[in-house]
């Protein structure tokens, strides 16, 4: 079915971005509003065609973008997964961008926040919109493009202007993989770039051609959702205002790498989803650890956005694409309900440290229970939405490997664990001394939107249940897993482990390990806390020696390349000195006597030329008679 | 007639101006803005009467002007010169506004301006070898006054060299087109006549005459290792010299692979792609990484010149449809985007008069506007998609990859476009971002004069990036015919 | 005998117009000579156009003086710029042409 | 010798007495003044020719016009007050090269063989007036339009510039 209106979905963001950077600043407070209306807008219409989706009928927009030896067609499609994917975006960024009006208050640059911010959500509708590589291409760099614009949004600290260029660069060089893969796709016989026809491309490609080019698409899926060798910038990008960590870094950008791959999923061989999974539980194992040692509320949020991103793609590289769309979704709700409330701490508070923080669950009850809510659906308690979609990868890593459901389980235990330490650092215990007034609730403008979210984080969760599962209707999978009695036991062991070990030593500052261990754990937990020390080590093995390397070209093209053509030019003058001597010494003298001759010549001719007319006249005269005379 | 009127009005600027008294500088000013304003307008006009489906030269105009020699004028646009001769009308027009902050000796200035500008016109317009060659060398003599005179820094010797340089690519071409000459026969400079007898021509032969051509227009691109003019020439010139010699004279080199080394030597060409595209490929790279070391605001947009012509190189080695449309494209959009950043560094410059990067610092809380302008040019120039960089880069890196001689050189530029974001956010950040340097704290906001020169930029990198077809399809018949002339596909 | 003298005398009139020219240090006295030459040539039109019976020739005599009138009046006012600017009205004291 | 040659001696006498003393008189306004003395000699000779209008445009141009003219210009010079111009440095050749340029034309009128007589009669001036509306049409414009040229460039000359008294 052909639908124009499809464009106007993201039409409705993109034109409350164009009026904010055109008009913003005449706008005031209402561009806040510009921004909400033009989402909400976006969100109605795309719940006004819920009916196609679900009848499995796609909508489609196509239109011809450039030509060449074949016309590159750019389209809209609105199937299952991207129905879910709009949703997901409208709601949550509707309802975030609500609580930015409060959060952003009194930003000399509100307008532009806005502005941003509604970009950013035309760019992931796009995305989500996208029918084939390009377009999604296209949106996915706008994403980027507006990551970088609000991690940087308070660019007068040099380290969120560090932090922007940081994910910017970090992205791009995953994107740049994507952009390959792209090429390798449209160029591969019988190659196309629609995704439509990928299960036909995968049956008629080479399988070497074809793990390549999903490796290459994998590559830009590890750089947007921060995955193991290019996750270092998403912690850094907590830089920016809490909303902007919220929507983009966890709820929805950092997700579409995981989109992507579930867009793309037939292209993926079994080697390459062997890669995939290793990557992916590198990242979640390895961030979760890292989670635990962190002492800053949001990169604590941050390096659990990993993990779980990390989880998504574990269970992509198990081929259990459903489940790892379903965490998807609950994932986005519940993460994004965190950020906001830690948002909410650090707008009462203006801190975001650990150890400066305590007792907020008296003076903050609204803020307090949401994230509690959030953080036991994250934790996975029976009956919240994380539960069912983490059940959903926990069964599909049973029937993938045993190792692997161990593995998974001891992950969420590890969850558990870091988030029920953030809650209780932050909620509990005696109240850190606070400088100035007292920490307040936050605005009902603010609060509002976090027990919307706090609904959603609880209850989303049962659209994928077993016995009632809309989603997988709307993916097209009917092989709705049931509900397992142990994997539900096991989980919620590895939540009661977790939390207890969290209040433990994470709250209570107890060391559990045998003395004899504590060297090793020490060190252990350095490890952690210092990140692995990637960062350092892409300092030194990447950073440095691209700079040196441009440092090093521009030296060689000033002195060399350039030191070529002034050699040439110096050699060229030494022979014009040469050839200028030959001319002086030989060539002048006779020129001189040339010279000389026609001097003499012109002086006597100088004696003639009085300069007076008279003079000239008898000459004329004198001529005259003489021509008469001599010429017959 | 109408070609010819775009020759005829800057010359009727020309004499006027040199009528007008030194003192009547608002006179002098108007007289140039019109005469450039009036060839905009009549590019436009060409646009409209263009006739997009037609492959042949149009609006053609001949006179005999030497019939010994069989010289004659003549002039006429096809696909590949409409795009040329627009931007060139569009950048002449907008750094003639951008003119209007040269303090002195404007008489001489805009005289020369306008005989720049009839140049490079005549330079995309001729169909007559020799009235191009004239045209050619006559852009190099206001050129080197503009940057002799007007320039800053160590101008005498920049100018000096581009000079000396340029002239010396443009023997080597003058020794191909005599070549040609004395081998055509009829004797002849009808260049569509000489590419007619194209295949003629032997092998041996073709090859030292596209070495001949090549060495021209290798120098005005600039390939490596013939680019070392273009930073000194760049950073001495006056703005609205840097923003000529960026946007329209680097051009004439590429426009020099489309309309002669090509059409006149098809089979060296085809022969020497993977040189090309090995060049293109180093420019890519090179250019990218010598920019990111600058630290002069100038140099480093010139050498990221260098690494964006680079591309025209790399999708004129394709020989594919998408290549080529990705070359002419990348020529246009690039000559947008780096005259916009060469007018936002004027802007800087006039305000500070310093380039150096690490001098200023939080200018994007002083100057949003001016911030916004620099931010959008960056990422035009990094290729963000949705402005003209990333269309003209994405058709040419898909053409270039699909031939397999040439695939591996596509993928070394693949670097580029990582360091191309590298140091683009690196001017970004050393410029706009941070805590404002004491310095600036009172810098003037762009003022409506230099906003009114950006803003028809910033409309056509928008336009050209969101809907490219209109300017595709005006390209598209043009170029199928030349690929079609050298590789008979 | 008549008309050969008349001749005689019209060049005689015009060789002393020449000597004139080439003596005369005045600008008025350079301007006198040249009346001289032109006189001689009227003198000549209007001779020949008796004997050949031309009377077109008559009509030339009419238009060497009223060209006699123009050569005044534009040497006559070259004469007074000169002494306005020159300080000089002699003719070989002029010497801007001078090599 | 007949009747009819004696005014025509005396008048060829006069014009050419007049002639020398206009080239010779060291001042300049008894050299006009013999200007005028040519100027009445030619115009009898017109007479005797039997131009009788053409004299009389003679005598009142010249004499009326152009000789008033110059002795204005003469007074205005203050030329007249200088009884004595200093003497040019190249009379001598001076006067070789024009006895030499008689002596050339002389010859050149002597061989010629002229008519004997001057044919009689006069010119009627409706004839004169027919030549110059017919046949010589253009050149009578042009010297109208030299006449405008003239008159504008002399004002143009002789004005006073800006910033001179």
């Amino acid at each position: 079915m052909i639908m124009p209106q499809l464009a106007l979905i993201p039409a409705f963001p993109l034109a409350a971005f164009a009026i904010l950077i055109l008009a913003g600043r005449h706008l005031g407070r209402w561009s806040a509003w510009l921004a909400i209306v033009a989402l909400a807008a976006a969100l109605g219409l795309t719940l006004t065609i819920w009916h196609a989706p679900f009848a499995g009928q796609p909508l489609i927009f196509q239109w011809t973008w450039l030509i060449g030896s074949q016309p590159w067609l750019l389209g809209l499609r609105v199937d299952g997964l991207s129905w879910i994917m709009l949703v997901v975006v409208t709601s949550i960024g509707s309802l975030i961008a609500c609580y930015s009006t409060g959060y952003m208050h009194g930003d000399p640059r509100y307008s532009r926040f806005f502005a941003y911010f509604s970009l950013f959500c035309a760019a992931m509708l796009g995305l989500a919109l996208a029918d084939n590589l390009l377009l999604l291409f296209i949106c996915w760099e706008l994403m980027g493009l507006c990551s970088y614009l609000l991690i940087s949004f308070w660019f007068e600290k040099p380290s969120a202007a560090a932090a922007g260029r940081k994910a910017f660069l970090t992205t791009r060089v995953g994107d740049v993989g994507l952009f390959a893969g792209i090429l390798c796709l449209a160029w591969v016989p019988h190659g196309s770039l629609q995704f439509a026809a990928l299960p036909v491309v995968a049956q008629q490609v080479a399988t070497p051609t074809l793990t390549l080019i999903s490796l290459l698409i994998f590559m830009g899926a590890v750089g947007k959702s921060a995955q193991f060798p290019l996750h270092v910038w998403l912690p850094d990008a907590m830089e920016g205002p809490t909303p902007v960590s919220a929507l983009i870094h966890a709820a929805t950008m950092v997700a579409a790498g995981v989109y992507l791959i579930a867009r793309t999923f037939p292209l993926f061989t079994p080697a390459s989803l062997h890669v995939v999974l290793t990557i992916g539980l590198i990242t979640h194992v390895f961030a979760g650890t890292i989670a635990l040692t962190m002492t800053d509320i949001k990169r604590v949020l941050a390096y659990s956005t990993l993990s779980q991103l990390g989880l998504m793609v574990v269970a992509m590289g198990i081929g259990a694409w459903p489940a790892a769309m379903f965490h998807l979704v609950t994932h986005a709700y519940f993460k994004a309900l965190l950020f906001l409330a830690a948002g909410s701490v650090i707008h009462a508070t203006h801190e975001q440290e650990l150890s400066k923080l305590g007792g907020l669950a008296r003076t903050m009850p609204i803020t307090s229970t949401v994230f509690l809510i959030a953080s036991l659906s994250m934790s996975g308690l029976v009956g919240l939405s994380g539960f069912w979609s983490k059940d959903a990868i926990l069964l599909a890593a049973r029937h993938y490997a045993p190792w692997l459901f161990w593995v998974l389980l001891g992950g969420a235990g590890m969850t558990t664990a870091y988030i029920a330490r953030l809650y209780l650092r932050c909620f509990y215990g005696a109240a850190a001394p606070h400088h100035g007034h007292a920490p307040h609730e936050s605005p009902a403008i603010m609060s509002l939107p976090l027990v919307a979210l706090a609904v959603g984080a609880a209850l989303v969760g049962w659209i994928g249940s077993p016995g009632f599962s809309p989603f997988f209707t709307l993916l097209g999978v009917h092989e709705a897993h049931g509900f397992d009695l142990p994997v539900a036991a096991l989980s919620t062991l590895a939540l009661a482990v977790g939390s207890t070990v969290a209040w433990i030593v994470g709250f209570r500052r107890r060391n559990l390990l045998p003395a004899f261990l504590r060297p090793a754990g020490l060190a252990l937990y350095r490890l952690a806390a210092h990140k692995y020390y990637v960062d350092e080590l892409y300092q030194r093995l990447l950073i440095h020696p691209v700079w040196a390397l441009g440092g090093l070209l521009s030296t060689f093209d000033r002195v060399v390349v350039d030191g070529a053509v002034n050699g040439s030019g110096r050699v060229g003058a030494w022979a014009s000195e040469v050839q200028a001597w030959i001319d002086r010494e030989i060539l002048d003298r006779c020129v001189n006597a040339i010279g000389t001759t026609t001097r003499g010549l012109g002086r006597v001719m100088r004696w003639i030329q009085t300069g007076m007319v008279q003079h000239y006249l008898l000459m004329a005269v004198i001529a005259v008679v003489v021509l008469a005379v001599t010429v017959r | 007639m109408l070609l010819t009127g775009l020759l005829l009005l800057p010359l009727i600027g020309l004499l006027v101006i040199l009528a007008l008294p030194k003192t009547a500088v608002t006179a002098i000013r108007s007289v140039a803005l019109l005469a450039t304003g009036a060839v905009l307008l009549l590019s436009i006009l060409l646009l409209g009467a263009f006739r997009s489906e037609v492959a042949a030269m149009q609006f053609v105009a001949q006179l005999p002007w030497i019939p010994q020699l069989n010289v004659s004028y003549h002039v006429g646009i096809d696909g590949i010169s409409l795009p040329m001769v627009l931007l060139t009308a569009i950048l002449s027009f907008l750094a003639c506004l951008g003119s209007f902050s040269i303090h002195e000796r404007h008489k001489e200035y805009f005289a020369l301006y306008l005989l720049l500008v009839i140049g490079m016109m005549g330079t995309f317009l001729a169909l007559d070898l020799f009235l191009f060659y004239i045209f050619w060398e006559l852009v190099l003599v206001p050129m080197y006054f503009l940057i002799g005179i007007w320039g800053g820094g160590r101008r005498e010797y920049s100018a000096f060299k581009f000079f000396v340089y340029t002239l010396a690519g443009s023997l080597a071409m003058l020794l191909a087109i005599l070549a040609l000459y004395w081998h055509a026969s009829p004797r002849t400079f009808d260049m569509v006549e000489l590419a007619r007898q194209g295949h003629a021509i032997p092998l041996a032969l073709q090859r030292l005459l596209f070495l001949g051509f090549f060495l021209g227009f290798a120098v005005k691109v600039p390939v490596f290792p013939f680019h070392t003019w273009l930073p000194d020439a760049h950073v001495d010139a006056p703005t609205p010299g840097s923003v000529l010699l960026a946007g329209v004279l680097l051009k004439m080199g590429g426009y020099g692979f489309f309309r002669l080394a090509y059409p006149f030597c098809p089979d060296a060409a085809w022969e020497f792609r993977w040189v090309l595209a090995a060049l293109g490929a180093i420019n890519i790279v090179y250019g990218a990484f010598v920019a990111l070391a600058q630290t002069d605001f100038k140099k480093l947009v010139a050498y990221s010149s260098v690494s964006h012509m680079g591309f025209v190189l790399l999708g004129l080695a394709s020989f594919t449809p998408e290549g080529m449309q990705g070359a002419l494209l990348q020529m246009f959009s690039h000559g947008l985007l780096t005259g916009g950043m060469f007018l936002l560094v004027g802007v800087l410059y006039d305000r500070t008069h310093t380039r150096e990067l690490s001098a200023f610092g939080g200018l994007g809380a002083r100057v949003p506007r001016y911030a916004g302008l620099l931010i959008f040019f960056s990422l035009g120039s990094l290729g963000l998609p949705g402005l003209s960089g990333f269309v003209a880069e994405f058709l040419t890196l898909v053409g270039a990859f699909q031939v397999p001689e040439i695939r591996w050189p596509t993928v070394l530029s693949l670097i580029g476009i990582v360091l191309a974001a590298a140091y683009m956010l690196k001017v970004i950040q050393l410029v706009l971002l941070g805590p404002l340097n004491k310095k600036w704290q009172a810098l003037q906001d762009l003022t409506l004069r230099e906003w009114l020169s950006l803003a028809p930029l910033v409309v056509l990198v928008l336009l050209i990036g969101i809907y490219p077809l209109g300017l595709l399809h005006v390209q598209e018949a043009s170029l199928q015919q030349l690929i079609y002339h050298v590789t008979g596909r | 005998m008549a008309v050969r003298t008349l001749v005689l005398l019209a060049e005689a009139l015009f060789c002393l117009g020449v000597y004139g020219l080439l003596t005369r240090r005045h600008a008025v006295g350079l301007l006198l000579s040249i009346e001289l030459i032109l006189n001689a040539a009227a003198l000549n039109f209007v001779l020949f156009s008796r004997v050949f019976d031309q009377v077109a020739a008559q009509a030339f005599t009419l238009f060497i003086i009223a060209l006699a009138a123009c050569e005044a009046v534009v040497g006559l006012a070259i004469i007074i710029r000169l002494t306005r600017t020159a300080q000089t009205i002699y003719a070989d004291e002029a010497t801007v042409l001078k090599g | 010798m007949n009747t009819a040659a004696v005014p025509l001696a005396i008048l060829s006498a006069l014009v050419l007495v007049g002639a020398l003393w206009v080239v010779t008189l060291h001042n300049l306004f008894r050299a006009a003044l013999s200007l005028g003395l040519v100027f009445l000699g030619i115009a009898g000779l017109f007479i005797c020719l039997g131009a009788e209008f053409l004299a009389l445009v003679q005598l009142l141009i010249y004499v009326g016009a152009i000789l008033v003219l110059i002795i204005f210009a003469i007074m205005l010079t203050n030329s007249w007050q200088r009884e004595t111009l200093p003497a040019s440095r190249q009379r001598l050749p001076a006067a070789l090269a024009a006895l030499a340029l008689f002596a050339l034309l002389a010859r050149a009128t002597w061989v010629l063989a002229w008519p004997a007589q001057i044919p009689g009669g006069a010119t009627r001036l409706k004839d004169l007036g027919l030549v110059l509306v017919k046949t010589l049409v253009l050149p009578f414009e042009v010297i109208s339009l030299i006449f405008v040229v003239v008159v504008v460039g002399a004002i143009a000359v002789a004005a006073p510039r800006k910033g001179q008294s």
